[in-house]
């Protein structure tokens, strides 16, 4: 079972590193947050397959810490660096 | 269907807050494991109750428990089908796409079931939200217009409208753009 | 046995790499947040579970956050609340 | 016991790749809105069946809630994520990749 988990951690790895040619090209700052969202949620299944390998079981709070602060890396960008218009057009948002 | 929300009496907030007094419960429940203290958990749950009454007024709209099940199936297998539906797509090799912007009127009331239904669709196949006009116009971008996304959407809104037991607001076809 | 560890040094090599020679501001806040993440999957490896929990909630989180919103500050023209650069770098 | 490590081993494996899809996808489609799709779509699905695997294997309930907790937590967030990001560039003015219009790459 374990060489399983293991290849699944490895093959994990190996999309996060795919995912670094999208970060690098861009074109848009937005394609680049996008990336790292999805690097967010695969860090959060490689934290799982880990903590069931290494049998750690704090790991699976680490993997919910991780995808909570993921998403604020988001929400700052389209926030504070991608916003146009004057502030306060704030429409409604989901709650998070 | 009121816009503003007006005068919560005092019953339903306390009814909210046990509500969520219950689920913070069971998620300490889940994160501390085995071993859980309540002595630290029991006021924490409190206190973050509290907090979320006085911050987030009370819902007006409730799920209605017996539709959960159904509900999550058909989101458990639309969500399937989604992945399958990317998963196809992207591996072929000429990458059959024909994206579309479609402009959808809402058919639920606002708040909580329209967020739902933008966060929902977002996870279906083939469908994306991407603005919500002020005149409840949504706009949803959809990775093949050959497909009936107008369709879909709207059993997800008729599914949706089931879970909270809302009536849907007739409205006029889909508009297409 | 240790692929997944040797894979993991290199890709974390790779990644520093990348944040110090990208010219882009943006492009390096990013890398510096995969940084962070795969900073966090190597202390896991360490067997260091509450290293990772600090580094996954300030590395990949905290910084991250607080490194954009000083970039949207500096992106912005003195004098302004408008942001209207061309965003392709 | 056998047919439930069995099960758990194509989960697992399915989940990686629906992973792989989804970034696959991230590098071959056009825009940011057809990118945001397989982000939301692929991973999200990647991830439940990961998360289902190992939920075979869980060795108590609150484990397998939890790992159920954290499943439908990185939903909202890369839901929202998506919509966010997608709204952020359609105000911006980001125009869709249409099938007709290949300048707008």
């Amino acid at each position: 079972m374990n060489w399983l988990l293991e290849t699944v951690a490895l093959l994990l790895l190996v999309t996060l590193v795919l995912g670094l040619i999208r970060i690098w090209r861009g074109p848009t700052i937005a394609d680049r947050m996008l990336a790292a969202q999805l690097f967010g949620t695969t860090g959060v299944g490689l934290l799982l397959v880990l903590a069931e390998l290494q049998q750690i079981a704090a790991l699976r709070d680490v993997a919910l810490v991780l995808a909570l602060l993921a998403v604020m890396a988001v929400l700052a960008f389209v926030a504070r660096v991608w916003r146009k218009g004057p502030e306060g057009e704030t429409e409604e948002d989901p709650p998070a | 269907m009121t816009e503003q929300r007006h005068a919560v009496d005092r019953s339903s907030r306390v009814g909210t807050y046990i509500l969520r007094l219950i689920i913070l419960l069971v998620i300490w429940w889940i994160l501390s494991g085995s071993h859980s203290d309540w002595w630290f958990g029991l006021p924490l749950a409190m206190a973050a109750a509290a907090a979320s009454v006085w911050l987030t007024p009370p819902a007006r709209f409730l799920l209605r428990p017996h539709q959960i099940p159904q509900f999550t199936g058909f989101f458990l297998w639309q969500s399937l089908l989604a992945g399958w539906d990317v998963a196809r797509r992207t591996l072929s090799p000429s990458l059959p796409l024909q994206p579309e912007i479609l402009r959808l009127p809402m058919a639920l009331p606002p708040g909580a079931p329209t967020w739902w239904l933008m966060l929902t669709i977002s996870l279906l196949p083939g469908t994306l939200s991407v603005r919500l006009d002020p005149d409840r116009v949504l706009e949803v971008h959809c990775l093949d217009a050959r497909l009936d996304v107008t369709g879909s959407v709207r059993e997800t809104e008729a599914r949706l409208a089931r879970l909270f037991g809302v009536p849907l607001q007739p409205t006029e076809a889909g508009a297409r753009q | 046995m240790p692929w997944l560890d040797l894979f993991l040094g290199f890709t974390l090599c790779v990644t520093a790499g990348l944040a110090l020679i990208a010219r882009d501001m943006f492009r390096a806040v990013i890398m510096f947040i995969v940084f962070g993440l795969l900073m966090a999957v190597a202390w896991v490896r360490l067997q260091a579970p509450d290293i990772a929990l600090a580094e996954a909630a300030i590395g990949a989180g905290l910084t991250g956050v607080l490194l954009l919103d000083t970039l949207g500050y500096l992106r912005r023209p003195f004098g302004s609340r408008v942001d209207n650069q061309d965003d392709r770098s | 016991m056998i047919l439930i490590e069995l099960l758990q081993a194509l989960l697992l494996l399915a989940g990686v790749g629906f992973f792989l899809v989804g970034t696959l996808g991230i590098l071959r489609f056009p825009d940011v809105y057809t990118r945001v799709h397989a982000l939301t779509k692929a991973d999200n699905l990647g991830l439940g069946l990961i998360v289902f695997g190992l939920l075979l294997g869980a060795e108590s309930v609150p484990v397998a809630l939890k790992l159920l907790l954290v499943w439908g937590l990185a939903l909202i967030a890369s839901a929202t994520a998506g919509y966010l990001v997608a709204r952020a560039a359609r105000r911006r003015g980001v125009r869709p990749w249409t099938a007709r219009n290949w300048e707008n790459s």
